[in-house]
């Protein structure tokens, strides 16, 4: 067993992946719409930091350009959902 | 301790974490939270293409799921109502 | 243990801690607006830590790395450091896009003491 | 043709900044870029200047026009990061003790930073995002009010005092980078 710099950054992706899942009932229990894209966002940026992570323990650099195209094609996702809830005018409904 | 145990871990909760998304894609009344949770769950997946270590299949997950397929949804429920009803 | 791994537990440490507070955050708050500034906030900052953590490990693998192996790290700094850079120009947009799209669908800010918009409106 | 050149050097820079460590020399120096990657950068950096030069002409940013500020912009830049993160680790504290303890009151308040281009707009805006207890909601395009959620809402009587109390220092350095 030794301890080093991979293990800490896979501590790291652990604690990440932890908060991946405590946002998910963000999106499940969020009373309305803006408060599911707000945990998808929260997701969003999660991700970007948990593909810099295990890329690095990988030691492979494709892992990281996985990341940079990621985050500004999730980008583009919220704001096309935002467009979308400017545009409608409702309330957002509740489940 | 053994460290390949907490890199299973992450992925179990990842997994997990597409399951549950993807329940909710169903479960949801709102057509607009119910595209949320698919490209909640459209991203876990290239997350979990990335962690397989594939990555020419999670950039395209990454550009197809996160990015082009939440766009055409929300067309397709521009043209709607905005609530399911049954 | 030898100081790079001092350093990252130091980092990732304060990472873990805000990007854990970021996500209670979401389930503390009464409302949107306030959610906003709990995941934008805490998760951004929390990633910076983590990207700089990885930035800290690639350049000290560059000085212990033999001479072929020693491209690859710099490519590893730059490429992280340009993630960086895409986060912290993206992150704060999509909240403000967020936000105006909530108070534009007509979603009240909740226990409020003064809201301004909606005399506008 | 200012406009171009911005373009310019900021697309070298960054296809620069993504093909580090291609060259194949000896210590540092000489594995950061090779020739034919130069080359590339060149040329690919002046077709895209030419392409993107019709769109992002038509915006009101006055600094695009003006060579001397031009060049003092990206060392303004450089100075006002480490005011800009001091208050962002203060943001980042005071958001976790409101996490710990729960104690908000929050409201949305309008204030009139008196900014003139679109560039220190967005400049503004963002760096209130990302800064204590303060998030962009909306902005009035024609008379550049910017309507802001505040999660801990303090009595101010003047608008400069609101001024002051939101957003610190940061118009003024908004001002001295971009305008």
């Amino acid at each position: 067993m030794t301890f080093g710099p991979s293990e800490v950054l896979l501590i790291g992706a652990g604690v990440l992946s932890l908060g991946i899942l405590i946002s998910l009932f963000r999106i499940l229990l969020g009373p309305t719409s803006a408060d599911r894209v707000v945990a998808m966002d929260t997701i969003n940026t999660l991700v970007v930091g948990l593909m810099i992570a295990l890329g690095a323990f990988y030691r492979q650099v494709v892992f990281i350009d996985i990341a940079i195209v990621y985050a500004i094609l999730s980008f583009v996702t919220t704001i096309f959902i935002a467009r979308y809830m400017e545009q409608s005018r409702e309330k957002g409904g509740s489940d | 301790m053994d460290w390949s145990l907490l890199y299973d871990a992450i992925h179990v909760v990842i997994l997990l974490g597409i399951v549950a998304a993807s329940v909710l894609v169903v479960r949801m009344k709102d057509l607009v939270s119910a595209a949320v949770a698919l490209a909640a769950a459209s991203l876990l997946l290239s997350l979990e293409f990335f962690i397989l270590q594939a990555p020419d299949v999670a950039i395209a997950e990454a550009a197809v799921g996160a990015g082009l397929t939440t766009a055409i949804y929300i067309f397709a429920i521009k043209g709607t109502r905005r609530r399911e009803e049954y | 243990m030898d100081a790079i791994t001092i350093a990252m537990i130091v980092l990732i440490a304060i990472s873990a801690i805000f990007v854990l507070l970021g996500a209670i955050g979401l389930h503390r708050f009464p409302d949107v607006y306030t959610r906003l500034h709990a995941a934008t906030k805490a998760t951004t900052f929390g990633t910076i830590f983590l990207a700089v953590a990885v930035i800290a490990h690639g350049v000290y693998s560059y000085t212990k790395a033999g001479a072929p192996d020693q491209p690859a790290y710099i490519v590893l700094v730059a490429h992280t450091i340009v993630a960086l850079i895409m986060l912290l120009l993206t992150n704060p947009t999509g909240a403000h896009a967020i936000a105006r799209a909530a108070r534009r669908s007509g979603i009240e800010p909740e226990r409020a003491v003064i809201d301004d918009t909606r005399e506008v409106r | 043709m200012i406009t171009f050149l911005v373009l310019f050097v900021s697309m070298l820079l960054l296809y620069l900044l993504l093909v580090a460590g291609s060259g194949g020399g000896d210590g540092l120096l000489g594995q950061l870029f090779s020739y034919q990657e130069i080359g590339a950068a060149i040329v690919l950096a002046i077709l895209t200047a030419a392409i993107a030069r019709a769109m992002l002409g038509k915006a009101k940013n006055r600094v695009m026009n003006n060579p001397g500020k031009l060049l003092k912009a990206p060392f303004m830049f450089i100075v006002f990061l480490f005011p800009f993160f001091y208050a962002m680790a203060e943001a980042n504290l005071d958001v976790a003790y409101r996490v710990i303890t729960g104690r908000i009151r929050p409201g949305i308040v309008r204030i009139r930073p008196k900014l003139k281009t679109d560039l220190g707009r967005t400049m503004l805006a963002n760096s209130i995002t990302l800064t204590p207890g303060t998030l962009t909601v909306d902005i009035d395009e024609k008379s550049g009010d910017l309507f802001i959620h505040w999660i801990n809402v303090k009595d101010t009587k003047t608008d400069d005092e609101r001024i002051k109390a939101v957003c610190g220092s940061f118009p003024a350095w908004a001002r001295r980078v971009v305008e």
